[in-house]
């Protein structure tokens, strides 16, 4: 199978659902690039190059906008009110600050407020997470807090073939879908094939399967998981590691199953531990798996502190193999 | 614009619907009926009619915490909504939005909504698709002068421009935002003129006055679905009640409310020109009332008479399908 | 000791911080009220009145604005960075989402963006949580999203004699705080000394005290769990029944004392479940108390729904009595 | 308005230090030295020198994610901002802020921003804790063409018109917002007149003209200062760097950039000025370059050399205290 980027599968992903589907496009700040400027308009497909090639295929469904996120969102939540199926970009996830209503109280709870009769087929996708010295506004992971909102579903992938297996389910999905793309992730290659597949939510993964320990891990963490995990075969210890790629909905069954089978729990998220994604497990886990649990249940997350910018503090400050292992070691003590 | 006659008809009908729907939900809530926050719209029918009157079923509109006077003039099922007001499961919405999220996707209705100024960019969105799809229709907001402050009205304005959209921004000034008056709110001095600024052109009309509106609106539409992008309306119209039912409205002036419901009565000046030009008489209209007070009445009583909601469609209707 | 609502504590607050400390002022919609109108200005004082009173005497400390919560919170962010002590008010805690990045990425993240060489003593008021039947976007709670972002803190006062000490906190407090007050509490009642005093921030109140089951409540959970306890009282169970009266800081000193004494923990809020402060607080202990513990932690909270308009389906979304009662027995089960 | 000698080299000095700063920090990121987002100024000194040279240390300035320029007119200290590019823990910020974050609030530099219009409300409300103590300073937020298209920025302008506080608007016009021209995402043909609709006057500078922007920034300042309320300043001035170190920059027209550097160089077009009017002689001047050049030389020496923050540091100074 070919290997692709994470960018590129997604890529592909968007590619091929508008060529399939003519109610996708695509929207967001610079998507197309160029516009109004003397330089070809198309030339930038976006500034992580996720919308590449865009334009120049479809420039009536590749629609670049002005710096207006609310608008954006909202543009978004309503073509999709009357049936299209938006992907929208919002550049960094940190700036749900300035469009989180839309978001939230908007598009997620149409459906709802409406008695259930509408449905809002958008996806907005954010680049998320740290990892690029980018400091305390362009490196928040910003899904543990979407979680927290009903109406809304959380994908966040950690390798480029479930990326592209999980947008082109987001953009089935007659759901509004938060699509989470770590932004440190998009060099990196996996295999993944050249035709069309799509991957459900609420179906966690297990990237590697043992009985000692269950470790459940998000995003940028899955493979800082597995090469903790890896090391650790050599000292005996081994480990589920289990990936549920969609935080909303959650994979509970499988990570109680496997928390029923190990009685040991590590969970990892890069976000700040207050209300996180790791709280939120550990809590699922010490009320439905609690007669199964041997050990405590370990939380590695970044402190409680917004992202440093210096590369010293950030490294010291997202969660590393080294942590992780200290966890697992800790819950086996 | 000669309007026919059973548009006349139509108009006054969807006009006297909304007064007298407005002003038994007043009375139901005085009764304990009715829970929740409700905003009543009594005074400024002819905007939301004279506005939507131009409009089809694949036109939308969306609206504001205000909103049970667009969505009767955008043609809701106002028995749905009454049930839907009194929480009922048979409601528009089965009890889950109440008065400020009425909506009905179908009819063109993208909702009432609760948060200020939250309208405008899902309009956006709405007259982009008809923009990608290339068909004409069209995407109506309103917005209250109060609303035209919050920033998210003025991104959406920007980018209809920017997007070339068909999108129509109808600002309804009642002269004030909950106890504020647009003089202190709205630092300009011309809000026409600031909102203009961002690009499209802005038609005027006394708010009490359905043909102003209605005329203003059909130019505001037709530059739209002409494809020349957004425009907008501007009336202005005072409402009768307060901001929200058991406001005491201490920012009155002396008389005002008097005046207003001498003066600027949409009902009353329709069928005052109605006496004028006569293309519709005072007894075709009285039929008209009578019908209307017999929905309303009809309204009610099956609203009351309707469904109670149950624990179990608490956690329906959040999503499609979730795993 | 005179008998007071929490609307005219925090209001007895809010006159007495302005009255010893000239840089206190406050700042929101309708907060004095009739502006550019022919009615009084001040005669409104807060949809919820709760700045009642205010303008009347300090008409230049007062300020009216648009419909504007971005400018709102940025106004009392930049005025408490230059040296000020704004009070704001943001009308409904649900509308944090037109105004989240002034909160969450500029008030927030100053100190630590600024090398720890600033401060922003503001306080951002909000009215918080169900209980009126106002529907989807006039009904969160809000707060627990809130407690994930680090830089900021987060109170939830339960009761009247909470609330007025913790507002005096929050307004002498050096760093920005947001006050989230149940609004279904305003017209509740306890004893209010006249005086001014405060309650420090991070020091959780025992509302009970007993041996068998550990109890964490916020806001306008804790009355309806102490009602529930009350109850149980008859059956032979007693409970320590914690209000942790901050969420960030939380005391979990306080906490986790209880739940290694009695071995079992139920921890209630109105919020919806995912990533909110019941799995934040079950987290703690499954980690920091798992030796102690006896029964599985369960977490009451709404379902993962927004909030429904109709009373009926409202007063089945909102945890009561009955389901904490259900929870404490499930955990001795 | 005729500027006293002393000041003109202080101009200068303050716009050949950005200038040098820029060059040396995009050289130091080439060469891997400086981490994360960084976006310079270069091209544009006269805006932030012409604007900060009225301005005190008890006024403020809230800048944008290109803030070196505005941050040493203000003037920051120009090593420890080295240092903090550099990420050290003897930086401005301590190595937590980065280029982004630069501040120096006893300075009244509120910061750098890394939000598209994140600065206007915060400076609103520095200007209106003015207006409450009753001092006359005045607050100074720094706008790109594509920051005026935020919400945030709108409701900044309207809320300082109703308080009527000094605030002032300063819109940069570089042609570009990222990779899309003005020409796009500004919807409307005037951005200075729909600006002024929010009614404050705007006056307008050549931006690569110190003398212009000094004029236009003392009218508005003026203006403020003397409690009229805010006031905008629209200059135009195309920026000679990518968006950040790194752009392709393919949005350019041909010959565009040799074209700015050529006639749009606001240090060519000062010295001009000078050997036109011979208020400061070329040898003056160069003696304020080679002072520059070394200071840059010694920040970056500095900078290199500095202590590097550990891992301890990353949970101080998020609060002042904490329980
Ligand atoms: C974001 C937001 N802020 C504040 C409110 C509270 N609120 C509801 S209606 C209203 C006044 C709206 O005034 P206007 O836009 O003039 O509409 P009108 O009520 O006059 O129809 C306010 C402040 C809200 N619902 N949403
Ligand atoms: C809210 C938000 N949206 C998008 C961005 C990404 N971004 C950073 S700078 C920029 C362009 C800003 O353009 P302009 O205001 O003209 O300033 P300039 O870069 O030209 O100085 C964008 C889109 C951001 N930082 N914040
Ligand atoms: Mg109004
Ligand atoms: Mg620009």
């Amino acid at each position: 199978m070919p290997e692709k980027t994470m960018r590129d599968a997604i890529n592909e992903a968007l590619h091929q659902a508008m060529t399939e589907d003519d109610s996708v496009f695509v929207i967001g700040e610079d998507v197309a690039g160029c516009q109004g400027a003397e330089g070809e308009t198309g030339s930038v497909g976006g500034v992580f190059g996720v919308t590449g090639g865009i334009y120049n295929k479809w420039p009536d469904r590749c629609i670049d906008t002005p710096i207006s996120e609310s608008a954006i969102v909202g543009a978004a939540a309503g073509a999709a009110l009357v049936g299209m199926r938006p992907v929208a970009e919002i550049m960094f996830a940190d700036f749900i600050g300035v469009c989180m209503d839309q978001i939230i109280n908007q598009m997620g709870k149409f459906r709802y407020m409406f008695g259930g009769k509408s449905k809002c087929p958008a996806v907005i996708r954010f680049a998320s997470g740290g990892g690029f010295s980018a400091a305390g506004q362009h490196s928040q992971a910003m899904y543990q807090v979407m979680t927290s909102f009903p109406g809304l579903k959380v994908v966040i992938p950690s390798n480029a073939y479930d990326a592209k297996g999980l947008m082109l389910t987001a953009i089935q999905d007659d759901d509004p879908v938060l699509f989470f793309e770590p932004k440190v992730l998009y060099q990196e290659t996996a295999e993944v094939p050249d035709e069309m597949y799509t991957i459900p939510f609420g179906e966690a993964n297990f990237v590697r399967e043992g009985d000692d320990v269950t470790v459940v891990a998000f995003g940028q963490m899955v493979p800082k998981a597995a090469a903790a995990i890896d090391a650790l075969a050599d000292e005996g210890i081994s480990c589920d590691l289990i990936d549920p790629r969609t935080s909303s909905p959650l994979d509970t069954g499988a990570i109680l199953e496997s928390v029923e089978a190990t009685g040991r729990l590590v969970v990892v998220d890069e976000a700040p531990p207050r209300c996180g994604l790791t709280a939120d497990i550990a809590g699922l886990a010490a009320d439905k798996a609690f007669k199964s649990l041997k050990g405590p249940i370990k939380q590695v997350c970044a402190p409680h502190s917004p992202t440093p910018f210096a590369p010293e503090l950030e490294a010291a400050y997202i969660p590393d193999a080294g942590k992780i292992t200290a966890a697992i070691k800790e819950t086996l003590a | 614009m000669a309007i026919p006659k059973e548009k006349l008809l139509q108009a006054y009908r969807m006009m006297k619907t909304i007064r007298e729907f407005e002003e038994r939900v007043n009375a139901e809530i005085m009764n304990g009926q009715i829970a929740g926050f409700t905003h009543l719209y009594t005074g400024q029918e002819a905007n939301a009619v004279g506005v939507c009157e131009h409009l089809t079923d694949a036109d939308t509109i969306i609206s504001t915490h205000r909103g049970h006077g667009h969505c009767i003039a955008k043609g809701a099922d106002v028995i749905g909504m009454m049930k839907e007001l009194f929480g009922s499961s048979a409601g528009l919405c089965k009890g889950k939005g109440g008065s400020m999220h009425v909506a009905d996707v179908d009819k063109g209705i993208l909702g009432a909504n609760g948060i200020v100024a939250g309208g405008p960019p899902i309009s956006v969105g709405s007259a982009l698709a008809a923009k990608i799809r290339g068909d004409n229709h069209v995407a109506v907001s309103f917005s209250g002068d109060g609303s035209v402050n919050q920033g998210t009205c003025f991104e959406a304005m920007n980018m209809a421009v920017v997007l070339n959209v068909p999108a129509i921004f109808v600002i309804e000034n009642n002269y004030y935002s909950e106890h504020t008056s647009i003089n202190y709110a709205v630092g300009c001095d011309d809000l026409k003129a600031r909102t203009e600024a961002f690009g499209f052109p802005v038609f005027v009309a006394d708010g009490s006055d359905f043909f102003a509106v209605y005329e203003a609106a059909g130019k505001a539409i037709e530059h739209a679905r002409a494809g020349n992008g957004p425009a907008g309306v501007f009336a202005e119209q005072g409402r009768y009640h307060g901001h929200f039912v058991g406001d005491p409205q201490s920012y009155r002036g002396e008389g005002e409310l008097d005046e207003l419901r001498e003066k600027y009565d949409p009902l009353k000046n329709f069928r005052a020109k109605m006496a004028e030009t006569g293309e519709v008489s005072g007894e075709e209209l009285d039929a008209v009332d009578a019908e209307v007070l017999a929905l309303i009445d009809q309204a009610v009583e099956e609203a009351k008479a309707a469904p109670r909601p149950t624990a179990e469609e608490v956690t329906q209707d959040v999503y499609i399908n979730y795993a």
